[in-house]
């Protein structure tokens, strides 16, 4: 078991390749990515899906090493400035298969 | 009457009905998004059948030219008029679904003809399909237009780094222009097209059991979705205010009347005219939104959605369709016979 | 026995052994939502077409209201027997669930009078989409009779605070009509229905390639699933034990032949009565138990849900139909033909 | 980057529009929705949504203020007593769009 | 030519086009599963019906009993050049999918015939469900055996432990078994063959609309889709090397040349030999994947499903099948005609 | 409001009946499986789902009691060993009917 900073992202899912894309410029050493049904935030509600991909969000879920936060902070702030979403960072235990 | 009680147009109503006495029933969304590849599919393969059948003429092209250039032109239009109450991105998104076409409306006014007993041409599907993306490229322009006079606003009272952003733009025409005629839903509909006018008769009797003959059935449970999500979305344009819900209605109606005219002027048959009507009048809430989602992030889709959804899809399935018919009988033109 | 070996029921077995087997055969939760929505709207439609072909006589208006009858009295026959081993909630919940219909019952039976070459009455869907919902009523009604004695034998020996539950429960009745009567299943029902007697044989020719012609095929689909779903929930009953698990078969016979005696009474013809006994006879495992969820939240779903699904739906399918068909022939009922 | 509190809540989905009031009442910011696949606690397993909702559970993600902690928990603990389900608090920094 | 370009082909180019050109059309998970047992569901039935019809006869147990024995020798060749370059777990795995089948090549090949007007016997689809397993015990065999072989020389140099893990092997073969015979593409399969057998004429007759119609309609929609995936998983294999893309299609020609060597020593018609052809040529990214994640979780996924899916998939569709067709002409096998 | 440990895990869902048979012995008292869409990790990428669950990964949510972290870990790690996939322990306070 190792200390990680646990990293949870919501974001449009148009954008979402450009949050893959920092992560993976930041290493991150793993991504989980799961669909969100609905939701709400400062720009409303989104509900989406039926007709296309417009109005839908994802969750994505990572980990990075503590001492990176300041760096995945400084990395994904502009995206959430130009296109909204959320990032919570939280302290976890890891466990891998290594 | 009985055309316009048919059971696609019923099923819309349902829907509608459904959520605004809060019933709880729901099509799930992989289900909408299959019925939405199937329509698209039949309607590709079946305009590529009849332009293989009836062959590309001078009329075709006309009507061709006239329907991309008109996807171009009347965002210019529309976003005039919508600067007169909204930001330049919100103005330039809806002018851009309204430039573009509803491919289920479409469909639905083939399925009136169809009830109806008139024909129609294939060349009218590939204007649609040659319509879907060029709004887009205008609408986009329109804004870039715009945020570029702001800017140069800006620089006369202060002055500097200009070249960063203008690189910026550039960037993103490239992602713009495959966005816009990239979109899964142009080229599903392009390639089904392809296919169709390629296999010609042949193909089409293998594949016309699937795709012709439950055809209408499959938009009954579409519209049916419709009507679900169009009801939903209305409540969305509550905030929006009534400049907007009466552009919605007003808007279709103009750009419906110049299909018209545009149609009368080219000499097309009813049932052409018709389909070209309600291509010109029907506003996109599907192709558009998802290409404006990452070419105008600034412009709101909870403005331009629930617009073109829930107030113009409606109104021309309902009012449009056979108004812009019984219009086109009115002024002479006549219908060709047949499926 | 060829009527037996039909393939929809042949899948609903192979679906049951595959899961006994514990095959990862699995249909996902969409698909079946869509062909529970494409088997109500198909049903809907064509009972609806049926009722405008045959009209409404008094027959009919005497079969759908015995029906209506039914599914509200029933109910309270039920629970009495059920308090014998359950609590109030579990009881009333239970008793609703038989008082209400399965429609994939309904329409296996149907697939067994097409193949048997027997025609049946339009009003026979309209039966099945009034009994949907009274059941729920009685359901509630029962447990919050139970709650007030209840609560009336907790005052006699302390007094105080009952008005504000009371309170509590007029506030709710608003949203268990609601939730009974607008049931997702019950409005698509009841629209295709309404649709397909508005627009009658027209619209009945507009559609019927997609909800008539492949309905056998789609239901065996559906019964393969049914099939996968209901052996995964026979489970669920191991816990429940062999009382319930008897109530199940028992009173689902209890029920049905209630139906059968109900069909004699009104001298239904043998393809009617045979639906009508199916419809006493069988129980809810989508629609009610969606409104029971909120309706009677402190009833377990782990056990009516099972119940219906898990014991009462196969016994149906696979030894009620053919049952109840024999006896209505061995009791003189004539069938008449054509579909 | 700012503490908060992370409030993830799995509910029935027939009693999700309740939480959803309860949590609009509590008047938190931003609300994120998935669908749980399957699941159990007290009341046996949950696992459905073929035939109906009426054994479907659903994930709420949310955040509040570190002082509002107190009232969230007054307002779901009723409803967790008569409908069942589960939160989880714990603490988190959020990168927002503002 | 015109064979070649038939409708679901060309989906299978667009939905690759649509990959490579970054657009982003979509078929949901759920929809692509629908058509997988729909398509399962509808050969399994129309073989079981041909087989009712055309009964079991000695060369029907020739063909199977050459087609299972295949699926159970042929991974023993294929391991035996693949560990030229693999470890003894990835070959064995790439071993056991090219033993195996792929259903969507089989209906494509159907499909092809039916085109073409040629017949084919309701066996070859026995021969095919019974193809899906023996390759999978056959790699998980090989595999094992390398194991042990690696075991015994470690242990020659050190001694001690070696019957917990015996152990361990042999409480797995149970389960792998299950996953083996019991995956549920085979189990669908083998139970719709079954019952299209049992119900016969008259059952074929009540699901044909369904199953048969529409079925190269539903085709094209699946294949716009394997198009997708297949495109996607391209890119995959560019980690994998020349040697492995180079395996998928050269083995994939040894394979099918030995099924044609194999159907003409049966003494087959060109329908049934192209298809026995097809069933050798072909390699499984469905069934047996699903098999081996269990069964051998040290083998690569990211190797032996690209493979399959992204090489040996579309040369057999887009060059196997009609090249096949052409040499069995030239080998002189005669037609049978009709549906 | 209870102290417990929230314990999420991503496993290849073919893998995924046997985290939840070591789940049930180390006897957590409920369990949430949310479904994957896509991730990537040591393994490379996952994404699937489309033809088989062979390349699909689930999320799975639990908890237990403090004291058992150690032997949730020594439960899941030979899962992991073998089998790949992730384990992320953090601090929560639980909100439940009881
Ligand atoms: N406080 C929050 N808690 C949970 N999810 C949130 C929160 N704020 C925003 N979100 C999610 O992020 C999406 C975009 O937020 P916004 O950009 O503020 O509209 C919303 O639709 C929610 O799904
Ligand atoms: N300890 C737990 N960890 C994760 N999920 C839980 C836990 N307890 C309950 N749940 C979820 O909450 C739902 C309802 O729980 P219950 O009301 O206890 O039956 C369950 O079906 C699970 O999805
Ligand atoms: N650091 C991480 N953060 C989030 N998810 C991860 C991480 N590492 C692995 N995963 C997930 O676990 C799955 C299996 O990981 P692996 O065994 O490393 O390939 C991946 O496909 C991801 O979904
Ligand atoms: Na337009
Ligand atoms: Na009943
Ligand atoms: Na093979």
């Amino acid at each position: 078991m190792r200390e990680v900073k646990r990293i949870e992202i919501v974001i449009d899912k148009p954008h979402e390749p450009k949050v893959r894309v920092a992560l993976a410029e930041l290493g991150v050493p793993g991504l989980t990515i799961m669909d969100v049904v609905a939701g709400y935030g400062d720009r409303g509600s989104r509900e989406g899906g039926a007709l296309s991909d417009a109005m839908m969000n994802r969750f994505l879920l990572t980990t990075c090493e503590p001492g990176q936060v300041e760096a995945v902070a400084a990395k994904l702030e502009p995206l959430l400035r130009r296109y909204g979403g959320l990032v919570l960072i939280s302290d976890a235990q890891m466990i891998r298969n290594a | 009457m009985e055309l316009l009680l048919s059971p696609p147009i019923l099923f819309f109503f349902l829907g509608g009905l459904a959520t605004l006495m809060k019933s709880d029933l729901e099509v799930p969304k992989s289900v909408a998004r299959l019925l939405s590849l199937y329509l698209l599919m039949s309607i590709g393969l079946y305009g590529g059948y009849k332009l293989a059948v009836g062959g590309i003429d001078g009329q075709a092209m006309a009507v061709m030219g006239v329907a991309t250039a008109s996807s171009f032109v009347l965002p210019f239009v529309a976003y005039a008029v919508l600067r007169w109450r909204l930001g330049a991105e919100d103005a330039a998104a809806i002018a851009a679904t309204f430039g573009s076409i509803s491919a289920v409306t479409f469909v639905t006014a083939v399925a009136f003809l169809d009830n109806a007993g008139v024909s129609y041409s294939g060349y009218l599907v590939a204007s649609m399909a040659l319509m879907e993306s060029p709004a887009i490229v205008s609408g986009v322009l329109l804004a870039r237009l715009a945020a570029g006079r702001a800017r140069r606003r800006e620089l006369e009272s202060s002055g500097g780094g200009a070249s960063a952003s203008a690189d910026d733009a550039r960037t993103e025409w490239g992602e713009l222009f495959r966005e816009a005629g990239l979109n899964g839903a142009v080229v599903l509909l392009v390639g089904a097209m392809v296919i169709g006018y390629v296999t010609g008769e042949r193909g089409w009797a293998s594949v016309s059991a699937f795709v012709y003959d439950p055809f209408k059935g499959v938009l009954c449970l579409f519209l049916l979705d419709m009507g679900l999500l169009a009801a939903r979305r209305v409540g969305d344009l509550r905030r929006a205010g009534v400049f907007l819900v009466g552009f919605g209605v007003v808007w279709a109606l103009v750009q419906g009347l110049i299909g018209v005219g545009a149609a009368v002027a080219l000499g097309l048959d009813r049932g052409d005219a018709l389909l070209l009507a309600i291509l010109f009048g029907s506003a996109s809430y599907i192709a558009v939104p998802a290409a404006l989602r990452l070419a105008l992030p600034g412009a709101n889709p909870s403005l331009y959605i629930p617009l073109a959804l829930g107030i113009t899809f409606p109104f021309n399935i309902v009012v449009g369709i056979p108004m812009y018919y019984a219009l086109l009988g009115w002024l002479g033109l006549e219908a060709s016979v047949g499926g």
